[in-house]
């Protein structure tokens, strides 16, 4: 809480700063309406934005706002280029420029720092800090070899990395391994590697203070204000909205691939910057029933559990789950929400108790998860939910199969337990109906099906084997608008019909909303809160970004 | 023309040239005087002879354990039934089935400890599969050596004790199967229907196998891991249940190699045993990870066919025999080829 | 980037060069000391009673009339000694240089022209062994390819 | 990363675990010597030899380990690109040094060729070069014998008939070496106290350790160094990762080239179809024993390897006929025990890299429960 305050007084005093450099020299990057789209579905629209030397714009805004494929644009990744380039255009410096290589981007002197690190963990500091831009002298051995043989010169190569480092303004060792730094070491080694480019001009962080203990995020922040000032200009996404109100001297919101805000940081409040995030606080208009899931006895409870699931670690989250509602768990990525259904289910390791039905559930043990009568339709249908060279009928049955030796003939006192084809056929006939799965018959390969359909069979797979309670995670990312609904329909249809209790985990607010008795929002591997579909979207938006809704301060630094 | 295309890619081009390079090899035969019914029943006689071998690569691939470059572990235990059941004295078609029952205790024994040590590698399987084989031939080296054997047939004459580097299984399971309903036409193309027999017995065993729940699950495990962990099954067991099978095929591979070649070989004899093999089920048209009764049945054949008809139709056209050399190449260059391809599991 | 190339360039023809050079030095040369009366145009070249011959630093031969042997030397140039006593009972010793043409593997040398201090040409000849076509059948050696024990390594 | 809290149980168990193989080695070492009764000096003289005829070989497997690719079995093609240039050199009555010296520029291109084959099948085999190179050795093998065995005498003329097969082709089993045996070692060889030491060989080992040391200091031998760590990050800095692969791959192709002139000019005799496949099996082995893994190797790993795993293999036969009264049982003792430090080495790397995954695991489980006890007081 403290920090927060003499944070605050910094920003205020930096902000004149920013102002007084704002009103000096010409844009360095400009965006002219921008747009983007994937084979028609539209990412980005109409984006334009400003960008002066010196100058630090906030960039803030939900998972799929469009945040990365903006930066992707700035940077010329393949992916872009590959997926039919994007529309408007990209001024640096007064001249139109169009990347079709990052390198391209980092040779103008636009340097970016990703949220996951590419280090070498055996390389010291200054190794990766200018990892193949060494200094080198020749040898007479190069001029025969060519230029790979010459000799790398390492005080030369000490001294620009630790020339680089102290532009941070932190004590890092340039001579130390990767694999012995603390983590916000390695972020600062990240950033380093940018700053050691003597023409970098423009320096996109995403999410870099994510990883830092309280001090090393001061540290860090103060280190973008020294950069501002020698008139490099930084891009800052960050989730934490009091950093950014500190020390961006103007913040720009994106919603749904495009720019909801684009304002000067002064006296902002995250409350403002969280609304305008959540953004539009229509109430949906899906009939939403009023469940009473305090009156129901508690089937699946949590107790301080914790999964080491990478990206989506969970620290220390206990939850009670009642019978028959259907409970919404959201929130931003990489806060660990992917990591509760993951680690209760076994898939990664976890600690902690769970009960279900009163009885203690050991952890690790996707078998016992099953037996219990739970079941679980993961995020990563291709990866986890499908054997995608079988054909989709193994897909429907095989869980049950093996689970409740459902579809099974058995020989000799079930010594031989032989595959039933006709019930297999029958089975997934049924639910190719009932889910309309498009298909060519039940004999059709996984992996020829769309992403919809998919999504359909993992669902059918789960309700082969009729749980009690089902974990269904992101059913509707990267499927169609038809196909959204219709599954969100299923879920509700099991959740009302079976009595299924139903925990579905999506990093899509309005869907969480629309048909969720009560919704969690984790944050920072631990339950931030809990609320009614209907409370304002600003609550949650506050509850992502870690604080509460009553405007104290929560969140912060893993506090 | 697509089709034929995609056809034509399904099946992989070096399977295609080797099927016309054999098919070359046998309209070629007639004409310089090598013959037809003679070599095709040489050819079917190693098919016999080798498919039980080949047959013994397709649990370990199902479930995701890769090529069993370790067969000669499973060939040791195959070596000790043989040995065992003529040191117990059994003769004739008996000992062959005494073999198979000394064998399997050491096939499941061999081939669980085998599949426990792949299990803790994976990702390494493959060149640690090659060296467990290495390692347990050499290993067996000193064995036949030390073991107590006494048969007079089996050890060395003049030491009286220590086997022989080849023993002739004369008197003992010699064509034990080849003989059952052997029938002939003309007189030079002779079908060892017992053989076949024994071998289409075995592969029903597997294929029925995979049918059950089990094996459905094995299939899952090679197809997905993921999926399968996420389903409840415990890939540890599976796999290690795959390499017992593997193992256990081995050894009944083997056995039923000698009862038509004739010889139990031992000592450094069965150390490259795992690479035609491989390169066989491979000419099949299986892949790292997936694998069926009928790429054995194909590639078996198409392997043993050029085996045996390329030394004769060679030394009949240029009078040098080639058909070592081209079977190095031939064989490897299919694993090489196998190898390098993207792995045809989808993630 | 010329200037490397031509420095690429420089290394490989040495290394070629220095092939050469390996070839002319390492070559082995076997070569026939001859001790027999030889007629050349007109005038005889008597054989020695008995003479000894060295070749480079190899060990001294003796050869008596009509006796042939051979020495085995590295390389072209090479100092033979030739020493011998002649009718009045004088030792004469006889040292001078000679090189064998390249590419021979096999020359023959003729003492008594030699020590008459002709030219080269006259007392240094190639010689080709003759090949001796075995009636007796030889036996084909079975070549090993899978020799999986080694004695020592 | 904070410190993982390990019991001295577990430290200790690491510490062995890393040193498993060379201990291993020295307790069977200690045991043949006692066993076989030689004499120290004689196994003195026996390792320097053999320290001198194996070492430039081991040495060349280093920088393809440096680069992330593993155990190079692919050596064999270089000791095959070396045997070719000694038949030549052989046929034509090159002799001492000069041989060599010509075997090896014979040698280089042919090493080069074959290495860049080898370094472009394992850029399409990722994840499995090692046992993907182990083959190609054999593939190669096939294409060696087809030129040696059948193409030289009437495709690529080969005069001497002491090397040509009676049937008039192809070379025979074994080609004596004699004009250059132990050309190089006798070179300025001393003896101190009975044991001659061939110095120039010892030299020329030396001048290639320097080498490598350099290489390492230079920018290629860092690129391979960052591709062995992480391909995608050297690929993310402009590193072109598939090129330093194939280069690696040639150099060591090169040098086992070179290596196995210096080991023949040692032994005397090439056994044309064995000696390549043979030596490539035992360097592995040697660099093991050494206390190398796949992803790690030092040129200090080269020479205790050779000492150590050679000393095993003079003693076993000897060992096992004063034991068990035959000879022939160590000599199978050897194999087995080189193929089986290869297949426990590679298994400890194995499963070493699961232990270090693992480790992430139960450090998030650590600061847990500490985080609660702190909670609780």
């Amino acid at each position: 809480m403290k920090r927060v305050y003499c944070a605050t007084a910094e920003g205020a005093l930096f902000a004149s700063e920013g102002k007084f450099m704002k009103t000096i020299g010409a844009p360095l990057l400009e965006m002219r309406n921008i747009s983007k789209d994937f084979y028609g579905n539209q990412v980005l629209t109409d984006i334009n934005f400003t960008l002066k030397p010196g100058e630090i714009l906030g960039l803030v805004g939900e998972n799929g706002a469009g945040k990365t494929t903006l930066m992707k644009i700035l940077f010329g990744m393949e992916e872009i280029v590959q997926t039919g380039g994007y529309g408007g255009e990209v001024i640096l410096n007064g001249k139109r420029v169009r990347y079709l290589t990052p390198f391209d981007a980092l040779a103008d002197g636009i340097g970016m720092v990703h949220q996951e690190f590419s280090l070498l963990p055996d390389f010291t500091a200054s190794e990766n800090i200018l990892l193949n831009r060494e200094p080198k002298n020749r040898t007479l051995i190069s001029e025969v070899f060519g230029d790979r043989l010459d000799r790398i010169d390492r005080k030369e190569m000490h001294e620009r990395s630790a020339k680089a480092i102290a532009k941070l303004g932190v004590n890092l060792e340039a001579e130390m391994k990767v694999s012995d730094m603390p983590v916000g070491y390695k972020q600062f080694t990240e950033i380093a590697r940018e700053l050691s480019k003597d023409e970098i001009k423009l320096l996109v962080l995403d999410e870099p203070t994510a990883v830092l203990t309280e001090k090393e995020a001061d540290i860090l922040l103060n280190a973008m204000k020294n950069l501002a000032q020698e008139g490099i200009a930084i891009i800052f996404i960050s989730h934490r909205l009091q950093e950014v109100i500190d020390v961006c001297d103007s913040v720009m919101v994106m919603r749904d691939g495009m720019i909801i805000k684009n304002v000067p940081s002064e006296n902002l409040t995250i409350k403002e910057v969280a609304r305008w995030m959540v953004g539009r606080n229509v109430e949906s208009k899906e009939r939403r029933r009023d469940y009473d899931y305090k009156g129901q006895p508690v089937i699946l409870s949590l107790k301080n559990l914790w999964v080491d699931m990478p990206g989506e670690t969970v620290k220390d989250v206990s939850l009670d789950i009642h019978k028959g509602e259907i409970l919404g768990i959201g929130g931003l990525a990489g806060q660990g929400k992917l990591g509760l259904p993951n680690g209760a289910m076994g898939l990664f390791p976890a600690g902690g108790e769970i009960f279900f039905e009163g009885e203690p559930l050991p952890l690790n043990q996707p078998r016992r998860f099953l037996n219990s009568g739970m079941a679980f339709v993961s995020e990563d249908r291709r990866g986890v939910g499908l054997l995608l060279d079988e054909p989709l009928d193994w897909n429907i049955v095989f869980t049950a199969m093996q689970i409740q030796e459902k579809y099974l003939k058995k020989y000799l006192k079930g010594l031989i337990k032989w595959r039933n084809e006709q019930e297999i056929e029958a089975v997934a006939q049924q639910y190719i109906k009932s889910l309309d799965i498009k298909c060519t018959g039940t004999k059709q390969v996984t992996k020829e099906l769309s992403g919809g359909n998919q999504q359909k069979i993992c669902l059918a797979k789960a309700f082969a084997v009729e749980p009690k309670l089902l974990f269904v995670s992101e059913p509707t990312r990267g499927i169609d608008i038809g196909a959204k609904s219709l599954v969100l329909e299923t879920i509700r249809h099991y959740n009302e019909v079976m009595g299924v209790t139903i925990v579905m985990i999506s990093s899509e607010l309005e869907e969480l909303r629309s048909i969720c008795d009560r919704i969690a929002i984790i944050t920072d591997g631990k339950v931030a809160g809990v609320l009614p579909p209907e409370a304002d979207a600003t609550d949650f938006g506050l509850l992502m970004v870690g604080k509460e809704p009553n405007g104290e301060n929560r969140g912060g630094h893993n506090g | 023309m697509v089709s034929i295309r995609r056809f034509l890619n399904s099946f992989g081009w070096p399977r295609i040239i080797i099927g016309l390079f054999l098919l070359s090899l046998f309209i070629i035969a007639p004409f310089v005087g090598v013959r037809i019914g003679a070599s095709l029943s040489d050819t079917i006689i190693r098919f016999g002879m080798n498919s039980v071998l080949v047959l013994a690569m397709v649990p370990m691939i199902h479930s995701g354990t890769g090529l069993n470059f370790g067969l000669p572990l499973g060939i040791m235990a195959g070596l000790l039934g043989g040995t065992l059941s003529i040191e117990l004295g059994f003769t004739g078609g008996l000992s062959f089935f005494m073999a198979l029952v000394c064998a399997t205790p050491f096939g499941l024994l061999f081939g669980w400890g085998y599949g426990k040590l792949l299990n803790k590698v994976k990702g390494g399987e493959m060149i640690i599969a090659t060296y467990v084989g290495f390692s347990s031939v050499a290993f067996m080296c000193m064995m036949w050596l030390l073991l107590p054997y006494r048969h007079p047939t089996m050890v060395w004459g003049y030491a009286g004790k220590g086997l022989r580097t080849t023993i002739s299984t004369e008197g003992f399971y010699l064509h034990a199967l080849n003989n059952f309903l052997q029938f002939r036409i003309g007189e030079r193309f002779v079908f060892p229907t017992g053989m076949i027999l024994f071998f289409a017995l075995i592969a029903f065993l597997v294929w029925a196998f995979l049918h059950t729940k089990t094996g459905t699950a094995m299939t899952a495990v090679g197809s997905n891991p993921v999926f399968a962990r996420a389903s409840g099954i415990s890939i540890d067991r599976i796999r290690t249940l795959s390499v017992v099978m593997s193992t256990w095929l081995a050894a009944v591979g083997i056995i039923v190699y000698q009862q038509s070649f004739g010889f139990i070989q031992l000592y450094m004899g069965p150390f490259y045993m795992a690479l035609p093999a491989v390169s066989a089920i491979l000419i099949g048209g299986a892949s790292v990870n997936k694998a069926s009764i009928m790429n054995v049945i194909v590639g078996t054949f198409l392997f043993q066919g050029i085996l045996t008809m390329t030394p004769s139709v060679m030394n009949a056209v240029i009078h040098t025999d080639m058909s070592e050399v081209i079977r190095i190449v031939v064989s490897n260059g299919m694993i090489l080829y196998a190898l390098t391809r993207k792995s045809e599991v989808s993630r | 980037m010329i200037k490397r190339r031509l420095i690429q360039l420089a290394v490989v023809v040495l290394v070629i060069l220095l092939g050469v050079i390996m070839f002319i030095v390492g070559k082995e040369h076997t070569i026939l000391l001859d001790n027999k009366s030889v007629e050349i145009d007109g005038t005889t070249y008597n054989a020695f009673q008995i003479v000894e011959v060295q070749v480079a630093k190899g060990e001294t031969l003796e050869l008596g009339p009509r006796d042939r042997d051979k020495a085995v030397v590295m390389g072209q140039r090479h100092k033979l000694t030739v020493t011998y006593t002649d009718r009045n009972f004088e030792e004469h010793v006889i040292v001078k240089k000679f090189s064998v043409p390249i590419g021979e593997s096999m020359v023959l040398i003729s003492l008594p022209v030699f020590a008459a201090g002709l030219d080269q040409s006259l007392w240094l000849e190639h010689y080709e062994p003759p090949t001796i076509l075995s009636l007796s059948p030889v036996e084909e050696e079975l070549v090993v390819t899978e020799e999986l024990i080694p004695l020592d390594i | 990363m904070s410190e993982l809290r390990e019991t001295r149980w577990e430290k200790t168990l690491n510490v062995l675990e890393k040193n498993a193989v060379p201990i291993l080695f020295l307790i069977i070492g200690a045991i043949g010597i006692i066993f076989s009764g030689y004499s120290m000096n004689y196994l003195g003289q026996e390792i320097i030899v053999r320290i001198a005829r194996n070492s430039f070989l081991i040495i060349s497997l280093l920088i393809p380990i440096m680069a992330g690719m593993g155990l190079n079995f692919g050596m064999t093609l270089g000791a095959m690109a070396g045997q070719i240039g000694l038949i030549f050199v052989t046929d034509w009555a090159i002799a001492g040094i000069p041989g060599m010296v010509l075997a090896m520029i014979i040698s280089t291109p042919i090493s080069a060729l074959l290495g860049w084959m080898c370094g472009k099948i394992l850029n399409m085999a990722k994840g499995r070069e090692m046992v993907t190179s182990y083959i190609i050795g054999f593939f190669i093998n096939g294409v060696y014998q087809l030129i040696v065995l059948y193409g030289m005498g009437p495709v690529i003329p080969i005069k001497d008939p002491a090397l040509v097969l009676p049937r008039g082709y192809g070379i025979r089993n074994t080609v004596n070496l004699i004009r250059m045996r132990r050309s190089l070692d006798n070179l300025l060889a001393i003896r101190i106290f009975g044991i001659s030491i061939p110095v120039m060989t010892l030299a020329v080992i030396a001048l290639l350790c320097l080498f490598i040391v350099w290489f390492k200091k230079s920018k290629l031998g860092q690129d391979m160094r960052a591709v062995g760590q992480d391909m995608e990050v050297a690929r993310a800095a402009g590193i072109r990762v598939e090129h330093t692969r194939i280069v690696s791959i040639v150099i060591s192709t090169i040098l086992a080239g070179y290596g196995m002139i210096i080991y023949l000019q040692n032994m005397g005799t090439l056994n044309t179809y064995n000696s390549h496949m043979q030596i490539g099996m035992f360097s592995i082995a040697a660099l093991l024993v050494g206390g190398a893994s796949v992803n790690r190797a030092s040129i200090g790993n080269v020479f205790l390897g050779v000492a150590l795993f050679h000393l095993m293999f003079i003693v076993s036969p000897m060992a096992g006929k004063n034991l068990i009264g035959q000879a022939q049982l160590g000599e199978f003792f050897r194999v087995f025990v080189s193929y089986g430090v290869i297949t426990l080495a590679l298994v400890l790397y194995e499963i070493r890299k699961r232990h270090t995954r693992s480790r992430a695991g139960r450090l998030l489980a650590q600061e847990q429960l500490d985080a609660r006890r702190l909670a609780d007081d």
